[in-house]
């Protein structure tokens, strides 16, 4: 076996220190497997060595929650029995390297971790981001990345109820694959990975273990034989068909009281399960990798623990319990395997043909693992642009409105959506396309709400500005169906944590998350981050994703953002204040790149989301859309095209110009529709609650919106919006 | 009535249609495949997903299956076999309705709406439907209906195409077919008309708020005609 | 010993992976390509070592399992 | 001129297909089946008389669309 010595743990992505650390801490040099696990365990995706520090700030409490961030996924009580179990996470170097396989693992992998506390998954997301349309390798990962997800959630059986897409140049060499999942659970049956109890067995089950995915930074060449080629790490490969297996075996499983604790084995596979189970139950775990099931031959106890083969799971069963539960996994046709204990020891003891070939503290893995302050820098809040007259003179509101609705990141995404099987399961009542998906709970009068949403744009201008306004674009999304938002789940993409601006750009996204989260009562209670998304010294602009889901009490109440009949009136809660920097309307039509996102107030954003809710309970809102990308009237048509109506709007009482009235995207607005009846009514309630809005205009039953003395096809608008991306691909 | 819904490793239709069979009356089971027993039954269903991840090809590796024999027997003594998109698949593969299922001509997984024109009503399936045009919600990455045409010619001939792809004033063209499939099959029956394959999923659309509610009308006809 | 077979589908059936690919190279300027024809490849260890016999078994599988006969042939190398 | 070309997933990646494939084969009584891969198999029709040249086009294909570098091989007969 190979020596250790500095130069293998630097190949391993250890640095100087650390390596001098670790051999501080065991008194000795690592022998090679160890020097893996210590290397895969202190890396940053375990370790979040640069991120912990500020994580911490996170707004993390609220009534409704059960479990926030540290276990598999987050847990949120939505009454009676039932809870959600939910999470987004990141498959973003894999997908870019291979988009199918990369994609379809994501998608796996979240999903494991769903299912391994216990619940069935009940729906999928994503969020994808893109290079330029332009690029030349845009349109293949696309294509690539949309089967991935689909091949993957397809085929377990789990309906992909939204997402978000987005295409920036800054993607070009780093795309972005986040994956979210939400399973149901009863608040009495969730399962954790703390391991209890000593002597207990450790059980492996799932697929076998190969060398898929072995890190390439940790593969010391000298590791290798005469057979380097063959050895070479490979990119993991999905298997849904499996993935079903153990979802069902699994829960079979779970239905009685056999497991202490369950982990799926992702990043890390073996090591950071077993470690994790370990360290969180304060146990030591002793396990004998001659008894691992392998897919090839001769595998090292080194390339045992570090492979990241997929489908599996390490789970701590009650004592007695080995023989049922073998029972149920070999009707699932899936391998089972004793492979341990739990021990007093706080070790993690490894054998492998009855040596001992690690034999490492657990604390030294987790607990001990580097901790980093690193240096950030503030981003000042740009200049805000003065846009000339001159600037409008020459444009039509027509073309502007055509321009804006066929943008790739405005455009309609059926392209993608259609590729997802949305129905399965039986329960989806709002289906991709609208602000947020919303499937039922089965068999109750409840439903869940969710949404992914990323601001790349806004949080590049002024990180701590865009960090608030994707949490509240989230929470509008979810009130904009009808739901009450409860908490969210976050995926941080971001550069390089060693560079100082992209240190702050994180360092200001996370504060301004919090801050969002904090006064909107709409806690984080699991998440992911994603460093490292650069490519040739070109990082992405700072990207979290922000899942949000809601409750419906009842889902007869949600709503949609079809306009639904003539004469009724369409009004814009919230000011507009014509904010056009950082806008779409700004950089695609002015071509003016620069300025401060609009601005988060949050008190009118809490204040114009509760009482649009008001509204709803009242039953007095038609139809609704939040206002987002392209401002009032690319809501406005979007909300004709799906209605198949028409809208006559009413002049303008604004001082500001029609341009920044109808583009600007100032936040906390929504779009609802009222009836005439009623009009009085939710005025009222409007005042009462110090509520800004304007009265637009009324629904038309012939497909034109009017605007001054003009008027536009629907159609025609609806060509542009739907058409766009199906173009693009089959171009 | 007695349903049975057969489970293979990798269906995951299997509960919705046991939702959909119970929501209008059926007393519904379910089967295990590695069982070679089916319970009294007056409806067997063989539901959609990806049985055996669709590998090799779709529906092949269940046409192997324990269950299988007993459902073919149930069937050739005429007992009423329904086959819901991967269950239509598994029903060519046995070789219990002709043809076989391929790769959707775009190459991409397609989940919409579409419309059906019922072509043939003398049949326990579809008999006293009023409606000639139904909508139905499609989900499959192989509808592409496909087969020789001898067998295309005994298909017409016999009337034995259930339901075709159509829009929806009923019209069965080129732009509404979905996947590519031969003269728009979305259905087909066997000669004595009690086994039906068929792609689309009418076991997602039994309430209004779910993708339409022509599903209902095709499993509450279904259960008065077994009557 | 390892016995490999090719399963294409017969002529004049739809191949829409094929014509796929083939318009792909077409766009990727690959002009001269007329038309492709995708099938599958197996590689099917048998654990038997004469070779005529291990192709026996094959044939069987290929038969029974590994070809559609309404729309493949198979071809054992 | 029509070349042929073999595409198969390198040692050592999962291949799920075949492993149900050789486990449903086990099931129906051929027990002597050890393993079995599942490749694809292409015929590409080129437009080009010189087999030399028209083999090395089909080469520059597989590396750029027929064939997954990262996980496959391809082998042109
Ligand atoms: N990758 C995707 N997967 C599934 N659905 C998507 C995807 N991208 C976009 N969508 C659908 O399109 C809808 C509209 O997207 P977007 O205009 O970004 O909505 P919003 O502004 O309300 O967040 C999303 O809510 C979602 O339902
Ligand atoms: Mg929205």
């Amino acid at each position: 076996m190979t020596k250790v010595n500095e130069q293998v743990a630097i190949d391993h992505g250890l640095k100087k220190d650390e390596f001098k650390k670790i051999c501080d801490l065991m008194k000795r040099t690592p022998n090679l497997t160890e020097l893996g696990i210590f290397s895969a365990m202190w890396n940053e995706h375990c370790s979040y060595k640069s991120s912990r520090k500020h994580l911490k700030n996170l707004h993390t409490q609220g009534k409704r929650v059960i479990q926030g961030p540290g276990e598999n996924a987050g847990v949120i009580d939505v009454d009676d029995e039932d809870a959600i179990v939910f999470k987004i996470e990141s498959h973003n170097h894999p997908s870019f390297i291979e988009p199918y396989q990369g994609a379809a693992t994501g998608v796996g992998g979240i999903m494991r971790d769903v299912f391994t506390m216990g619940a069935r998954p009940i729906a999928n997301l994503n969020s994808i981001h893109f290079g330029s349309t332009q690029h030349k390798k845009t349109k293949n990962l696309l294509r690539g990345v949309v089967k991935g997800i689909g091949g993957y959630g397809n085929c377990i059986g789990v309906p992909t109820i939204g997402g978000q897409t987005c295409f920036d140049e800054s993607y070009n060499g780093n795309i972005l694959v986040n994956a979210m999942t939400l399973g149901l659970v009863n608040k009495k049956k969730i399962f954790y990975s703390k391991a209890a109890g000593i002597g207990k067995p450790v059980i492996y089950v799932g697929s076998k273990t190969g060398r898929d995915g072995i890190h390439g930074a940790s593969m010391a060449s000298a590791v290798f034989d005469d057979k380097i080629e063959e050895k070479k790490p490979t990119v993991q490969v999905g298997d849904p068909f499996t993935e079903k297996l153990l979802l069902e075996a699994c829960l079979e499983l779970m239905a009685d009281d056999s497991i202490i604790s369950i982990q799926d084995m992702g990043a890390a596979g073996l090591t950071s399960s077993s470690v994790e189970m370990a360290s969180k139950g304060k146990l030591g775990i002793e396990l004998d990798l001659t008894k691992v099931p392998c897919r090839e031959e001769k595998m090292t106890p080194y390339e045992i623990m570090l492979s990241e083969s997929q489908e599996r799971m390490l789970i701590v069963l009650e004592n007695g319990k080995e023989e049922n539960a073998k029972k149920i996994f070999d009707k699932w046709d899936l391998d089972f395997a004793v492979i341990g204990k739990t021990t007093t020891s706080k070790k993690i003891e490894l054998y492998f043909d009855s040596k001992k070939v690690a034999d490492i503290p657990i604390d030294f893995l987790a607990e001990d693992a580097p901790e980093y302050d690193r240096k950030w820098k503030k981003t000042k809040l740009p200049q805000k642009i003065k846009f000339k007259k001159e600037n409008f003179k020459s444009l039509k509101i027509n073309n502007c409105l055509i321009k804006l609705l066929s943008n790739p990141n405005i455009c309609e995404k059926k392209w993608i959506w259609n590729q997802y099987d949305h129905t399965v399961m039986g329960d989806t009542i709002q289906k991709p396309g609208g602000d947020a998906g919303v499937v039922r709970i089965h068999g109750t009068k409840k439903a869940v709400a969710a949404s992914v949403d990323s601001s790349a744009t806004y949080c590049f201008a002024h990180p701590l500005t865009g960090g608030k306004q994707v949490v509240c674009e989230s929470w509008r999304n979810l009130i904009s169906v009808g739901a009450e938002p409860i908490a969210i789940t976050n995926c941080l993409n971001f550069g390089n944590p060693e560079k100082e601006k992209n240190m702050g750009e994180f360092v200001e996204c996370v504060q301004g998350i919090s801050e969002a989260c904090k006064y909107l009562d709409f806690p984080v209670v699991s998440g992911n981050v994603s460093f490292y998304n650069e490519t040739k010294d070109k990082g992405i602009k700072p990207t979290p994703s922000i899942g949000g889901v809601g409750l419906l009490k009842n889902y007869k109440n949600m709503l949609t953002m079809d306009l639904k009949n003539e004469g009724n009136v369409i009004l814009v809660i919230g000011k507009t204040e014509g904010h056009l920097d950082q806008s779409v309307f700004a950089r695609n039509v002015l071509n003016e790149k620069k300025g401060p996102p609009p601005e988060i107030n949050l008190f009118n954003e809490k204040n114009n989301g509760s009482t649009v809710m008001k509204l709803m309970k009242e039953k007095l809102i038609l139809s609704c859309r939040d206002v987002s990308l392209g401002g009032i009237l690319v809501t406005v048509a979007k909300m004709c095209i799906k209605g198949k109506k028409g809208v006559k709007l009413n002049k303008l009482k604004s001082l500001i110009n029609k341009f920044e009235f109808f583009f600007s995207e100032d936040q906390g607005r929504y779009i609802i529709e009222v009836s005439k009846k009623n009009f009085k009514k939710v005025e009222n309630i409007l005042k009462e609650n110090s509520v800004h809005f304007d009265n637009l205009g009324e629904v038309q039953k012939d497909n034109y919106i009017y605007i001054d003395n003009g008027k536009i096809s629907v159609d025609e608008l609806s060509k542009h919006n739907k058409n766009w991306l199906m173009e693009y691909m089959v171009q | 009535m007695n349903s049975s819904v057969i489970i293979f490793p990798g269906s995951n239709c299997d509960r919705d249609m046991d939702v959909a069979l119970k929501k209008f009356g059926f007393k519904n089971e379910m089967v295990w495949h590695d069982d070679e027993q089916l319970p009294k039954s007056d409806l067997i269903v063989l539901p959609g997903g990806f049985s055996y991840g669709d590998y090799l090809r779709c529906g092949s590796i269940a046409g192997k299956s324990k269950i299988i024999k007993s459902v073919i027997d149930f069937a050739k003594k005429g007992g009423l076999v329904l086959g819901i998109c991967n269950g239509f698949q598994i029903l060519t593969e046995t070789g219990l309705l002709p043809g076989v299922l391929q790769q959707n001509k775009n190459i991409e997984f397609i989940c919409k709406n579409v419309f059906v024109k019922v072509n043939n009503k003398n049949n326990k399936y579809f008999n006293s439907i009023d409606k000639d045009v139904l909508e139905l919600h499609i989900a499959h990455n192989e509808g592409n209906y496909f087969c020789s045409g001898d067998e295309l010619k005994m298909l017409e001939d016999n009337n034995l195409i259930a339901i075709s792809y159509c829009n929806k004033k009923g019209e069965v063209n080129e732009n509404s077919n979905p996947n590519g499939a031969l003269q728009n099959i979305a259905g087909i029956f066997n000669k004595e008309k009690n086994i039906l394959g068929m792609m689309p999923h009418p076991e997602r659309m039994i309430d209004k708020f779910l993708s339409g509610e022509d599903g209902s009308i095709f499993f509450t006809n279904l259960l008065n005609n077994l009557k | 010993m390892k016995i490999k077979v090719i399963v294409t589908l017969k002529n004049g059936v739809l191949d829409p992976q094929g014509k796929a690919i083939q318009q792909t190279l077409n766009g990727m300027g690959f002009s001269s390509v007329n038309e492709v024809r995708q099938g599958k490849f197996f590689e099917v260890d048998v654990n038997e070592k004469d070779e005529a016999k291990a192709k026996i078994k094959v044939e069987d599988m290929c038969k029974k399992l590994l070809a559609n006969l309404v729309i493949e042939n198979f071809e054992i190398l």
